[in-house]
Order: structure tokens, then C-alpha cells, then sequence
């Protein structure tokens, strides 16, 4: 089983929700129950386990938030 | 009529619109986007055309043909957009086409920035293309003013067959007022275009809409004779506003939104004791020379101070005027800072120290 | 009477139309107004501002710099913005976002739980209304019947329910003023 | 006996200013044919380039404006709109229209604009003296590529009609030639076509007409137009490139 | 654990000012990871045009030039024909390249500029409020066209990628899309191409990208991508429409 | 070195190669096209590089790419096409980026014609674009004159980063003299461009050419440092030539080859013994104020006269600098039409006897 | 057989000769023998008869000289 | 002593070489010297003219309005700029292209048969350095072997075979001036 996990800068989170859409595993989701202080509620992974490390959040995210380790 | 609370750049397009303007080519810029937006909407209402051009130089030479095919036609920019213009404008005044250029002045050079400026008033009144030539400027310190000055400012260039500019700045074309649009208090008698290229079908001489003259003695006379126009617009079409200046120590002059605060700071100077005058040229070109002449000439004015969005402009047609009958002074902010009443104040004071020493 | 009004807060609070209901209801009333909004990059996002001047003299410049009254919406706004208020003047706080404090003394501040009320009516967007029915019902600058006025030009027909919401809104306000301290 | 070769009507009494041998004349010629043929001189109002055609406004027999250089489709556009039912032509040079009028000619065929646009393709800038025109071609000697054009540096000569012809608002483009009668003939019935092409609301109709410059391209007329057929052609393939619905 | 996706190097630390979910900022880092790839950001000087991407400078950690509205190719060539050796990049909006800098676009791809562009087309002006742009769709609302844009007004949207491909200096042109990962490998790999085309001197060389503005089409950042895959790719078909030798 | 007879055109060429140009971007226009030709010629034997461009607009923004990456390149054009590079002048100036603009001005406005002309001053001095800011002018009056001027333009440009005009007519252009390609007398320490964009090794920090600065408090600066720097031009820079001033009655201010024409007219006045002085800016911006305010100051000045080939431009600045001390009178023909000495002689005489009077 | 005519406005004539390479018949020549006011020896028909109306001679004339009658 | 000449002709008579022969003559002279072409729209066919002036003096203006010396090489030439000539100057007339005679007494003018003494040299192209050699032996403004070594600097070493024509045509040019009407 690989490990994988994602990691957030959330401040510089704009809650897009663009990573929400493609991840294969779905796990990730807009956090909101808190807010960065630009005002968005940022995007978060839950159950991290199963992450897969494909990147596609990274990938589609337009703000460079997202950083992927394998 | 009853008033309507507008924006300024949509004041400024409604009341070309109520003044007979159906054509508007321009492109977008801010912080005059209103205008062409409420082009867009409005000219197909009335029968008329609205095109974003694919630039600002397309846009005034579009202006060039709608004008010479006889139509009110107006386009608007702002300072990079208006630089882009000056070919056109040129080959426009060379022309004698009439049309009506808007510039919401943004600070400067170059890219510069979006906030109010004043930065462009040697580009308006000058004239930043080349040649010989001149447009009428005219420069509103109200949403009101602006409104009255569109619609006379198509009657001008129509009487003159010359290209005229409202000079306003991104404070004016964002802010809101209430206006009117009631018509024009002084009529004026405009020519027929029977100059238009409308189309020869032979009951008149064929019409050729032209700047080139390549016999220098053409072209020189052609010049001349632009310029015999100029002396009647000089004689006919000055408008300027004095404010507070009998019994004023210092005359501030200033235009536009500026004039505004400088009237603030005329009240706050009151309310201190001291007298401050304001000389407010409404047509930037023709100046309000002999006003400026007249009020140098009095014996309680000490000295003249002009006030800018710029690092000085304007001052040099006031020193012109004034021709060194008392100091002439200038106290500016740029590039998108507009003066605080208290800082032009306290150059007032420097200066009235200065020349009652 | 001038009333000096400068208003501050996100860019989706509605800022921009609290600060023209009140100039269009000047307008009404025979006043002469303005409304300059600040402009430029801070439109996308970020925080917004506008200054009103409801006066029965013409309005010489339309920028406020010694406000009569200050409306802060949100906490960027209250530090910006705290300063601008003459001594005497009146600030209005939007204490639902905002949990700090004025840190002036010359000046009469009201905390206004504009969200709160907002919510308690059923749709936060109304929060701007709030605060301006707290700011009419202190000042008397302009009359609520003639911001409704405004407000039904501004929506159009269609929104007529809207309009009911809103003069709640204003009223809910208004009844907020009592709680200001004048220190 | 009956004229059966005249001057048209729709051009002035004017002489041409035009160097000896010049084909801007003929062209002129073959467009006031088209105009008279189609009976729309009253209606029609044409625009002149900056470029050798400068004077077009004193030899056309209608209502003319001068464009400043390159600007002729925004004027065009600008009288157009004013004007919608009258007919606009413009009549323009390899600088004037593929130079520094690059964007006004693409947008206004974009935009589909309901004019007719001349366009002498004669690889050169004849008025200022022979300079590099865009489509100039590949070694040949300009008063600004004096080593030949070289690709490689000024870039290689530019189709227009190939071009414009991608655009969804063109309707009708054709490249022709006036090197010898039988394409004298054809260029007058492009001509006349796109001026069709415009009455019928079509939109953007444009004749790229391949011409000389004997005087900058160093030959006689005669030795003009052998060049042309000979160098031009290979390089401008002629026909039309565009005809819509 | 090794990471498998992190900031490219050729991005600066600095957050951007786009707004959310806009795609500009997926394409910046795609150009920044090409740039990181081939390792020639010390050689790399780009060109920020005016539009939402004004702040690019800021951005790419490389040197740039920040151009006026539409003129980017045009300081890219200045910089290029003295630094030949360095790779030139430009950025621009549809705005910017499609409608006020056609002229400058065309003649670069005609001359052969040895520089390679990166076309963000989301048919729409989106710095200056959502007016028209050249791109727009037909029907489409916008500030400038209240009413939907007609095309019997406005126009036509220009395939700018089409249209620079008739012409003989443009090396390599496709055009791609961000909507979803595939797209945005694609578009990667299409943009490191782009520069590679540089690298070997092959010439002109541009990359169109279809990219939302959510804003100003006033939808979700997430409906965008979906109006974009719907909307524009059938108006804009994706693909190589260029590659020469 | 010995000299060489050369058209003005291709001398003002050959001066930018000696003077380290490599870079010229230009489009065609009469009547300067003898400078892109030569350059089209030279360049490529020097290892530099022409292009023309499609258009001035284009060649003015390749300028500014060239000019930030640190290179020595120049544009020239005329009137109508100077009025294109607007916007792109304000672009360079405001970005602060060195290089040499020739605009050998024919008569407008408009198309206009193509004889000589200087009715480009305004555009020139005050600024045809948009926005706070200045180029430095220089208007040679002799092709020798010229050729030093632009080997000079180069080094001022570079010292203080900012854009050179020079601003010539038809007629210096067409028109051929002996010129001697010399080195400059002047050696000024120029400060290496560091700030040039030719690639980020991380030896420096990042080098950005720009001109936007969207806080106005920046802009507003930045725009401040620039008029420090041009405080440093006014006080380093100035050049004027004065001529037969001693003892003058009247004073003459002419530029460019309107200046010889005045020598000639001076020679014939001395003849008839009139005293005539001409006082002959070299730089028209920064203008020789202080040179008009002496002699302005002197007893036996009684009058100053403008003679222009245009219809009143820099008379407005002669004006400025006397400051009402003297009445300042005006000649100009336009449009390409060259005062004759004769006519400029009996102004002379007509303005003596009313100042006499 | 049809008779034609070619009308040479001789003043207009600016020598190019194009129309010299178009007659079918060969007959228009350049009059070496006399020039215009403008300093070209124009074009001239010799042996008129021979003219078949074709109006080659004046399609090809871009100075609009050559009228022809039939 | 200063020489102002006018030079006037057709666009293909070699106007413009004649002058600048003349000025580079006089720059290797050592004196001042300027030449200044007309330029325009007639430069396409239709007459061309230049000034030149060789002085001692630095040139003040390059344009000559009253001219020492005016050669004229074809008929309307000589009506444009029969009066350009001062009092007591020079004007040289190309008898051979020009029937008329000079209308001026107050000049002294000589009939130049230019272009037959080109024809007898064999080529007629030479008719501008036949007139050429008329002026200066007549003024003595400029030495001949200067001009001929500024034709050698213009044509290049290739066409050294021209050169000889060229001294030729210069040679027969001054023997000309003996046919001058003073009056
Ligand atoms: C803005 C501007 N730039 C340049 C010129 C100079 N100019 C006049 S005509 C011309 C080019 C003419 O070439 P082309 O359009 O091919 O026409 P042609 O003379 O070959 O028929 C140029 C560059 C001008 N008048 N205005
Ligand atoms: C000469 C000039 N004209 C107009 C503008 C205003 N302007 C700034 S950005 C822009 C268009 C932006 O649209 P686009 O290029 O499509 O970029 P986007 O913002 O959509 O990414 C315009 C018209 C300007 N700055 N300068
Ligand atoms: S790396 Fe892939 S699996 Fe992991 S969170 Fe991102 S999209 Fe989901
Ligand atoms: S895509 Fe990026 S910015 Fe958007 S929600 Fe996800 S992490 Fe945040
Ligand atoms: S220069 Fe060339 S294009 Fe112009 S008129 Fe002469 S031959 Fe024709
Ligand atoms: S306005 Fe549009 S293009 Fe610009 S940053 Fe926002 S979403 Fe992106
Ligand atoms: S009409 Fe035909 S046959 Fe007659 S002269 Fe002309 S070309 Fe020859
Ligand atoms: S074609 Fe016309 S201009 Fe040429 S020689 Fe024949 S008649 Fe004369
Ligand atoms: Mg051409
Ligand atoms: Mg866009």
C-alpha cells in the first residue's frame, strides 16, 4: 500500500473548491469550520490514508496551495 | 425635469445620448468603463450604434468616419487610451471634423495607475498629436457641469467643425450626483454638414473629408485659417468661475474635482480669517487668460497659486496669464494622490507669509 | 447641516448601495448630495468604501476627510477608518464581525450587531440595512420613508417583497441606537 | 460607330499621379468600372490609404475620406455605420493594410463589416521611396532589406487573403492580378463581385489585386509585369480563398 | 516520503491577486514548472501584458518586462534581437493579443520570432469588468454586449491559433485547455514544447489556453470549467494547429 | 578625422553606430527614411540589428524591450508617426529606460505634408503622451550639430535613464554638410545598467522593467524621483547658444535650422545697421530659462521675438523665461513653409519701431 | 469586316509602352517621333485599319488614354 | 566670399549630383559648404532643384533666396528661378534644351548649348558636367580637379572610365563662358 499525503497552505487558500472536484478518492473537502484570514473557508483532506498521491488537487489548484509527498 | 442620482460616467454618456449622440466607438479602460457599457445599452434603444473597437486607435478613426459621414459620434478613454488617440485627434482637428473625445485622467506615465489625476493636461490643451492645432477642452467640476458641457461641448464642435475634449479624472467618473438633463440655455444657430460624405448624387460639390495638403502654401493656409476659428472660440467660448475673489489675498487656481476641494479649503480659510480667491477655468483651452490678467492687475490680490493633480501644469498657463505681474505658485499632488484641504492650506498660508513679508 | 459619511466594509456587504440609498433619499429630500466610491484593485475582493455627503449647501469636494459619521462593517475597516471621525463625530460598529473596541474618547460610538439582526430576519444580506437604520434613527440625516424610496427605485418592481425585509431591517436598527455610549 | 472602351464615370477627369506604367491605375480604372456598371456611384463612398493611392480621393467621382495610414477598415467602419445603406470601399496598400493596419483589417473581417476593401499587394511601400512592404518577397532587395529579405530577420512575406479568409466574418476574398488582359478581366469581375458581395449584406468582401512598382522594383512597366507573373504569382497563389452562403 | 508535487522554482513566493478559482493561475505555474523542467530560468526573460495578469512580474521568478496593452510580442522581439541566446516569453489576455495587439501578434508569428507566447483566452476581458473581448462567444453577455453578442454588431470570435497558423514563420501553435486534469497535463506538455521550439531556433511559438474567468462570467469557479468544456472547446477546437519542420 | 559631406538623415545614422547603437526599430516615413535605409545597411556590418517594424507603435515598444535589456538602440520617425509612439514614449519614460527618439518633423496637423516643420514643439517639451513626465529635446542646428547631439543623446540618455529626443525637420535631414564624427568632449561617468533584465543568475536581485505602480502613493514617488532626476537635467543639461546679443535691441529665439535662417537675417539687419541678437536653445527641454532672464534684465534688450515654422509654440516658453520683463513677440509660417529672411527683417523692424515708439 | 477606332488622349500618355504589348494586330507603337507636354513620347496606332475594336490595348493602359470605337 | 547657387533642371538631368559635386568641391577646398535638396512629391518625374552654398563664412541659412549664381537646365526651370538671381549675378541657361532667352537686364547670362556638346562627347548623360564646368570657370568658385576628384569618391573606383568623359565634359563646359551676354 503506498503512502501518500497532501499537505495545505491554507492561507493561501481562495476556496475555489476546484480540488474538491477531482480527487479519485474524494477525500478532499472545503474545511468550514474555519476561515483563513483572507476570508475563505480553505479546502482539507479528510482520511488522509487514502490518498493516493495522484496530485490531481495540486494539479488543478490555481493557487499553488497544495504540496503532495509519496 | 426631476433629478436622478448618476454616476458620472454615466451621466456623461446619457447626456451625449440626450444631445443627439448615436455612435460610440471605444475601447475599455478604467475608470471610464461605464461609459461604453452604458453605450452598449443605451444607443441600441434610440437607433443607435455602439462598437468596442479592437483599440483605441481604431476607435478614434472609426470616430473620424462616423464624423465625416455627418453623425454626433463620441468614443471616451483614459490617459494610455487617450496617448494611443493623438494621431487620430491630429488628423481629426486637421480634418475638421467635429466630435466629442471623453479622458478620465488616471494617474501617470506609462502604465501608471487607476486613481484620479490631472497629469494630462498639457497632452488636452497643447496638443499631444502633432502639427498645428487645438481642441477645446473642457473640464467639469460637477456631475451636473459635466452633463451641461457634453451636450454644449457637441454644439461646439459642431459650430467649429473642431474636435472638443472633456477633461475630467477617475473621481468625477465614479462618483455620483444627482442631475439633470434639461436643455442648453444658449442656442446656437449650428451650419448644416453639407461637408458630409454622404454621397454625391450631384446637387452639391463632391465632398472629400481630407487633412493632406502637399503645396506647403495650402497647408499653410489651411492652417491659418484653422486658426482664424481658434479666435472666435477664444473670443466666444471662454467659460471660467470665480470664486470668492474680491477681496482675496491669494488667488488659488484650479479645475476640475480639484476646484472642489479648493472650494472646501476656501470655506475652511474663511472660517480662519483668511481671504482666498478661486479662479476656476472651465475651458482649459481657450484659458481664461483675461480673467487671470484682470485679477493680477488688483491691488489685494498678492499672489496666485495653482493647485493640481499633477506636478504642474496648468501653472504655466496661469503664469502665462499673470505674466509676471504678481507670483504665481503651485502646490501639486500626482499620480493618483488627490491634495487634502488641510495641506493645500498650509501652502496657502506659507505662500501668503512669504509675499506679505 | 452636512452630514460627513464615510462607510467601510467587505466588498460583498453591500457598502456601495448603503452609501446610495443614503445619498438618493438626500437627493429626495431636496438635499445636495454625493457619493464617491474608492475604487480600483480593491474592487475584486478585498475591502470597499464610500463617502456620502448629504448637505444643504452644494457639496464642494465629495472627499470626506473629517467624517460627521463613520459606518465600519467589518475589523479592517474600524482600524482604517476609526481615525476619520471629527471630534464629536458619531461611529457606527458592526459588532457582530467586528469584537474590538473604539480606542477613541472624543467621539460617540454605537456597537450595532448588524449580522446578528440581519440573521435574526432571515437573510444576513440585510445586515447593511440594519446599520443604516441605526445611523438615520441617531442622525436623522435623511428619512426612512425616502430610503425605502430609494431602495424600491434601486430593486425595481420585481423585489417588492424584498422591500418589506428591508424596512424591518431599518426599523430593527434604528432600535439599536439606544445602546451607543458617548464618551 | 459606338464608344466601346471608355473612362468611366466614376472617375474624375484628374490625371493619375502615378509613375509611368504603374498598375495602381488600372486598378483604379477596373473599380470605377465596377461602380459605374453596378449603378452606385451616387451611393458609394470610398476611402483613401496613405500610400501611393493618397490621392484616390481626387481621381474617384464620389464622396471620398482620407484614412490616416493603415486605418481605412476603422474609417470604413465608422461610415459604414452611419451609413448602412450607402456602399463603403476602402482601397489600400501592402503597407497601409498589412503593416501597420494589421488589426483593422483583421477585425474589421471579423467583424463581418459590410465594406469592400482594394488591396494592392505590390511587395513594396511605394511612396516612401521602395522600403520592405510584409509582403515583400523572400531575397528581394528593398531600400530597407539592401542584402535581400531575409526570413531569417524580416520575417517572410504574408497571404492575407489566406489569412482573412480564416475569419468567420470575411465573405468573399479572391487574389487577382492585372499582369495581362485576361487577368485585367478577371480582377474586374472580383471587383465587382465583392461590391455585390456588400450590397447583399454579406459582410467583409476583400480583392487582393497582385500589382508593380516599376519604379522602386528598378525595371521598366513591361519588365514589370513579367516579374510579377513570374515572382509574385508562385509566391501569392491567385483565386479565391473565401465565398460564402 | 518524497514530494511529488511542490511550488516550481520559477515561481516567486507571492500569493496571487487572481481571484478564486481563476485559471490564470494554473497556467502561471504550468509555465513556471516548463521553465523549472528545462532548467533555463536563469535565461528566461518574460513579458507580462496588461490584463488580469498585469501583476505577472511579480510572479515568475525571472526577469521581466512589463509590456503596454497589446505590445508584449513586440518588446519580446526588442529583448530577443538582443539577447538571442536568452528564451523570451510572453504572456497575454485575449484582450490583450487578440484585439488591441493583433498587429504585434501577427507580425511576430510572421517574422519568425524566435519567442513563444502563452494565449490565455477567456473570451472575456476580465481586468477592466467583463467587457466583450474578440473571443467571446456568440450570445455571450458581457458588459459591452448587454444584450448577448451578435454577430451581425460585434462580430465573430477569432480563432487567433487558426488564423497565425497561415502563416509561414509560426513554428508551432495548439491550443489547449485547464478544465480538468487531463487538459492540464496536456497543456503542460504543450507549453515545455512551446519552449523547446524556442530553444532549437525553430521560431514563433505559441500556446492558446482556454481559461475561465468566473467572475466575470459571474458563475462558481467549479461551473466555469464546465461552461469552458461545454462552451468554448466546440467554438474552439483543441489540438496542434501548427508544427513545422 | 577628416570630414565627410553627408546627408543630415544618414549623418544622425552614422553617429548612433559610432555612439554604440546597435539597435534601431523604425517604419517608414518621409522625410527621414534616409535613417532606417542607412541603418537597414550599416547595422548588420557592425553585428547589430535592424528591424522595421509594422508599425511605429510596434517600433517603439521594440525599443523599450531592447532599451530594458540594456542595450543602445534608437527610433526615428515624423510627425504622424511620432504621434503614434505616445503612449510608448510615456511607457519608456515612465519605466526610466535610456534611448534616442529622432523626429524630423514635417507640417500637420494630420496628414499634413512633408516639408520641414517645427510644429511638434509642444508634443516635443511638454509631453504628447500621457501623464507627469519629460523627454529630454534636442534641437541641432547643423548636421554636424546633429551628429555630436545624438553621440551625446546616447550618453544623457544613459546617465539619468531617461528617453533623448532629437528633434530636427525635413530640412536638416535632405540637406547635406561636411560633418567630422569626433569624440565627445564631454566624458561622462556612466553608471552600468544593473538594472537591465538579460537574465536572473542571482548575482543581483531581480531586475523588472515597469511603469505600473497601482498604490498612488508609490506611483505618486515614483513620479517624485523622476522630477528630482529632471531637477538634476535642468541644472547639468542646458544648452543655448547666444549670438549678437551684446548690444542687441531686439532678441530673436529661434531653434533648429529656423535659427540659421535667423544667423542670415542677423548678418543683413547688421548690414542696415540694426542689432539683432538670437538666442538659440539647443536643448528646448530643459529650456534655457535662465539665458532669457539675463538678457530679458539688460537695458538695451527692448524686445524678444519668436520666429518658429509653426504658428506659436515655443514662444510660449520664451514667455515664461522673460516673464513680462520684455514684450516677446511672435513670426511663423507653417505647414512646411519656410520664413524668408526678408519677412523675418521687416517683423524685426516693424517690432523696433513699436517698441521705440 | 468591322471597322474600329483607338482615340489616344496623347497628354495623358506617360510612355510606359504596356499597351504596346497587347495589340493582337501589333499596331500600337510609341510615337518616337514627337512628346507631350509632359515629356513622353505617347503611344500612337500606325496602319489604324487594322484595329479590331478589341480594346486590349486600352484595358491595359492604367493612365485611361485609349478610348475605342467599333 | 560666398557663392549661393541654384541648380534646376528634370528629375533624370543629374540636378542633385551637379550640387553635390559642387559642395564636396568646396568642402575640399577647405571652405564652408551646404547643399540642400528640394524634396517631395515632385521628386517622382517633374523638375528637382538644390541650393549650395560655398562660403568662407560658416553657412548661416542653406536656403537661397538671392543667388550669386542660378543654372538652369530646362525650360520651366529657368521661368522658376530667373528671379532668384541678385543683382549683378549669374545666370547659366542649357541652350540647348531651352529656346527662350532671359528676361533680365540687371544679371549677366550665359547660353550654355549643354546637351548637344554632351551629345558630340558621346553621351548626353554629361550635359549637367558640361554646365558644371561653364560655372566654375566662369566663378572660379571651386577648382576642377576637386570636382573631378569628388566624381571619383561618388562613382567608385570602378568607373574610372568615366572619369575621363567627365574632365572632358567639364573641360568643353568652360570654354563656353566666352559666349556670355553681360548687360
Ligand atoms: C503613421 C504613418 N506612418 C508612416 C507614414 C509614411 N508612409 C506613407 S505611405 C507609406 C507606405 C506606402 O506603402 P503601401 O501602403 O504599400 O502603398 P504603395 O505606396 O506601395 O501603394 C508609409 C509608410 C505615414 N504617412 N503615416
Ligand atoms: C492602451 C490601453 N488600453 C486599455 C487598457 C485597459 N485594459 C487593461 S486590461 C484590459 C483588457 C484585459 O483583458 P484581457 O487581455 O483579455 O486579459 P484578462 O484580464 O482577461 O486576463 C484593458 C482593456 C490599458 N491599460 N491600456
Ligand atoms: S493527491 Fe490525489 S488522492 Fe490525494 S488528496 Fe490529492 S487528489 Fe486526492
Ligand atoms: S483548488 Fe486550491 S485554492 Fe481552490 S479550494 Fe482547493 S486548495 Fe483552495
Ligand atoms: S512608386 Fe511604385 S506604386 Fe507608387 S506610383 Fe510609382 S510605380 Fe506606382
Ligand atoms: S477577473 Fe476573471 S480573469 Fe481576472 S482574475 Fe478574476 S477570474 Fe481571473
Ligand atoms: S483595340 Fe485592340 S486591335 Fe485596336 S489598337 Fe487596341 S489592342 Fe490593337
Ligand atoms: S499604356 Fe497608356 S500610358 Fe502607357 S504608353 Fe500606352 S497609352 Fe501611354
Ligand atoms: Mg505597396
Ligand atoms: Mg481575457
Amino acid at each position: 500500500m503506498c503512502m501518500a499525503r497532501v499537505i495545505f497552505d491554507e492561507e493561501r487558500c481562495k476556496g475555489c473548491e476546484l480540488c474538491t472536484t477531482v480527487c479519485p478518492k474524494g477525500i478532499v473537502v472545503m474545511a468550514r469550520d474555519r476561515m483563513n484570514s483572507k476570508g475563505y473557508h480553505p479546502a482539507t483532506v479528510i482520511e488522509m490514508d487514502k490518498c493516493i498521491g495522484c496530485a490531481f488537487c495540486a494539479r488543478i489548484c490555481p493557487d499553488v496551495v497544495i504540496e503532495v509527498e509519496k | 425635469m426631476s433629478k436622478v442620482l448618476m454616476k458620472g460616467n454615466e451621466a456623461i454618456a446619457e447626456a451625449a445620448i440626450q444631445a443627439g449622440c448615436r455612435y460610440f466607438f471605444g475601447y475599455p479602460i478604467t475608470p471610464q468603463n461605464e461609459i461604453p457599457a452604458y453605450m452598449a445599452k443605451r444607443l441600441p434603444e434610440v437607433g443607435g450604434c455602439f462598437i468596442q473597437a479592437e483599440s483605441e486607435v481604431s476607435a478614434i478613426n472609426m470616430v473620424y468616419g462616423a464624423a465625416g459621414a455627418g453623425a454626433r459620434v463620441m468614443t471616451s478613454s483614459s490617459s494610455p487610451g487617450i496617448s494611443l488617440k493623438q494621431e487620430g485627434l491630429s488628423y481629426i482637428a486637421g480634418a475638421e471634423l467635429p466630435c466629442v473625445v471623453v479622458n478620465m485622467v488616471r494617474g501617470g506615465p506609462g502604465l501608471g495607475g487607476i486613481q484620479p489625476a490631472q497629469s494630462d493636461y498639457f497632452q488636452a490643451t497643447k496638443g499631444g498629436g502633432h502639427g498645428d492645432y487645438h481642441l477645446v477642452v473642457l473640464a467639469p467640476s460637477t456631475i451636473q457641469e459635466a452633463v451641461d458641457l457634453v451636450m454644449e461641448g457637441f454644439d461646439i464642435a459642431d459650430q467649429y467643425r473642431n474636435p472638443v475634449m472633456i477633461l475630467g479624472d477617475g473621481m468625477l467618473g465614479q462618483m455620483m450626483e444627482p442631475v439633470e438633463f434639461r436643455p442648453l440655455s444658449s442656442k446656437r444657430e449650428l451650419p448644416l454638414k453639407t461637408w458630409a460624405t454622404t454621397g454625391y448624387t450631384g446637387d452639391r460639390p463632391r465632398n472629400i473629408i481630407n487633412s493632406l495638403f502637399i503645396d506647403p502654401q495650402a497647408l499653410e493656409e489651411h492652417v491659418k485659417r484653422i486658426y482664424q476659428k481658434y479666435e472666435e472660440i477664444k473670443k466666444n467660448e471662454v467659460k471660467v468661475e470665480c470664486y470668492n475673489c474680491e477681496d482675496a489675498e491669494i488667488i488659488v487656481a484650479a479645475y476640475g474635482t480639484t476646484a472642489r476641494i479648493v472650494k472646501s479649503v476656501i470655506q475652511k480659510a474663511k472660517r480662519e480669517g483668511i481671504n482666498v480667491g478661486l479662479i476656476r477655468p472651465i475651458t482649459l483651452w481657450p484659458f481664461p487668460t483675461s480673467t487671470f490678467e484682470e485679477w493680477a492687475q488688483r491691488e489685494h490680490v498678492k499672489a496666485f497659486m495653482s493647485v493640481e493633480m499633477s506636478m504642474g501644469q496648468m501653472v504655466e498657463d496661469v503664469r502665462l496669464s499673470v505674466n509676471g505681474r504678481k507670483p504665481v505658485y503651485f502646490y501639486g499632488r500626482t499620480g493618483g494622490m488627490v491634495p487634502e484641504p488641510n495641506a493645500i492650506l498650509s501652502e496657502i498660508k506659507k505662500v501668503i507669509g512669504g509675499v506679505s513679508r | 447641516m452636512t452630514h460627513q459619511i464615510i462607510i467601510a466594509g467587505f466588498g460583498g456587504q453591500g457598502i456601495m448601495l448603503m452609501g446610495q440609498l443614503l445619498a438618493y433619499a438626500g437627493m429626495l429630500e431636496g438635499k445636495n448630495v454625493s457619493w464617491l466610491p474608492s475604487y480600483g484593485p480593491e474592487m475584486r475582493g478585498g475591502t470597499a468604501n464610500c463617502n456620502v455627503i448629504i448637505s444643504d449647501e452644494p457639496v464642494a469636494s465629495p472627499i470626506v476627510t473629517e467624517a460627521t459619521a463613520v459606518m465600519v462593517m467589518n475589523r479592517p475597516s474600524l482600524d482604517r477608518f476609526e481615525g476619520a471621525v471629527m471630534r464629536g463625530g458619531l461611529l457606527l460598529v458592526n459588532s457582530s464581525l467586528i469584537d474590538k473596541k473604539a480606542s477613541r474618547d472624543d467621539i460617540e460610538v454605537c456597537y450595532i450587531p448588524a449580522n446578528e439582526i440581519a440573521d435574526q430576519l432571515g437573510n444576513s444580506r440585510v445586515a447593511n440595512m440594519v446599520m443604516l437604520g441605526s445611523y438615520i434613527a441617531k442622525t436623522g440625516a435623511v428619512s426612512p420613508a425616502f430610503v425605502i424610496e430609494s431602495l424600491r427605485k434601486a430593486l425595481g418592481p420585481s423585489k417588492e417583497h424584498f422591500i418589506t425585509l428591508n424596512e424591518e431591517a431599518l426599523k430593527r436598527g434604528a432600535e439599536c441606537v439606544k445602546e451607543c455610549v458617548r464618551r | 460607330m459606338t464608344k466601346v472602351f471608355t473612362r468611366p464615370k466614376s472617375l474624375t477627369d484628374k490625371p493619375f499621379h502615378y509613375c509611368p506604367g504603374c498598375t495602381h491605375g488600372i486598378v483604379h480604372r477596373l473599380v470605377a468600372e465596377a461602380i459605374d456598371e453596378l449603378g452606385i456611384r451616387e451611393k458609394t463612398i470610398g476611402v483613401a490609404p496613405v500610400g501611393c493611392a493618397v490621392f484616390a480621393y481626387e481621381y474617384f467621382n464620389c464622396d471620398m475620406q482620407e484614412a490616416a495610414h493603415g486605418r481605412a477598415p476603422a474609417v470604413a467602419t465608422g461610415i459604414k455605420r452611419v451609413l448602412p445603406d450607402r456602399v463603403v470601399f476602402t482601397y489600400q496598400g501592402d503597407g497601409d493594410l498589412a503593416a501597420i493596419g494589421t488589426a483593422e483589417i483583421v477585425h474589421a473581417a471579423t467583424r463581418g463589416e459590410n465594406i469592400t476593401v482594394i488591396f494592392i499587394n505590390n511587395a513594396i511601400y511605394g511612396m516612401t521611396g521602395g522600403q520592405m512592404a510584409p509582403t515583400t518577397l523572400i531575397g528581394q532587395v528593398t531600400a530597407t532589406t539592401p542584402y535581400g529579405r531575409d526570413p531569417g530577420k524580416a520575417g517572410y512575406p504574408i497571404r492575407m487573403s489566406e489569412m482573412l479568409a480564416t475569419l468567420e466574418g470575411s465573405a468573399y476574398i479572391e487574389r487577382v492580378s492585372v499582369h495581362d488582359i485576361k487577368h485585367i478581366n478577371q480582377a474586374k469581375r472580383a471587383i465587382k463581385k465583392a461590391f455585390e458581395t456588400q450590397l447583399a449584406g454579406k459582410g467583409f468582401s476583400m480583392v487582393e489585386v497582385l500589382s508593380t512598382c516599376p519604379t522602386n522594383w528598378g525595371m521598366t512597366p513591361v519588365e514589370a509585369l513579367k516579374w510579377l507573373e513570374q515572382n509574385m504569382i508562385p509566391c501569392y497563389p491567385l483565386g479565391v480563398k473565401k465565398e460564402g452562403k
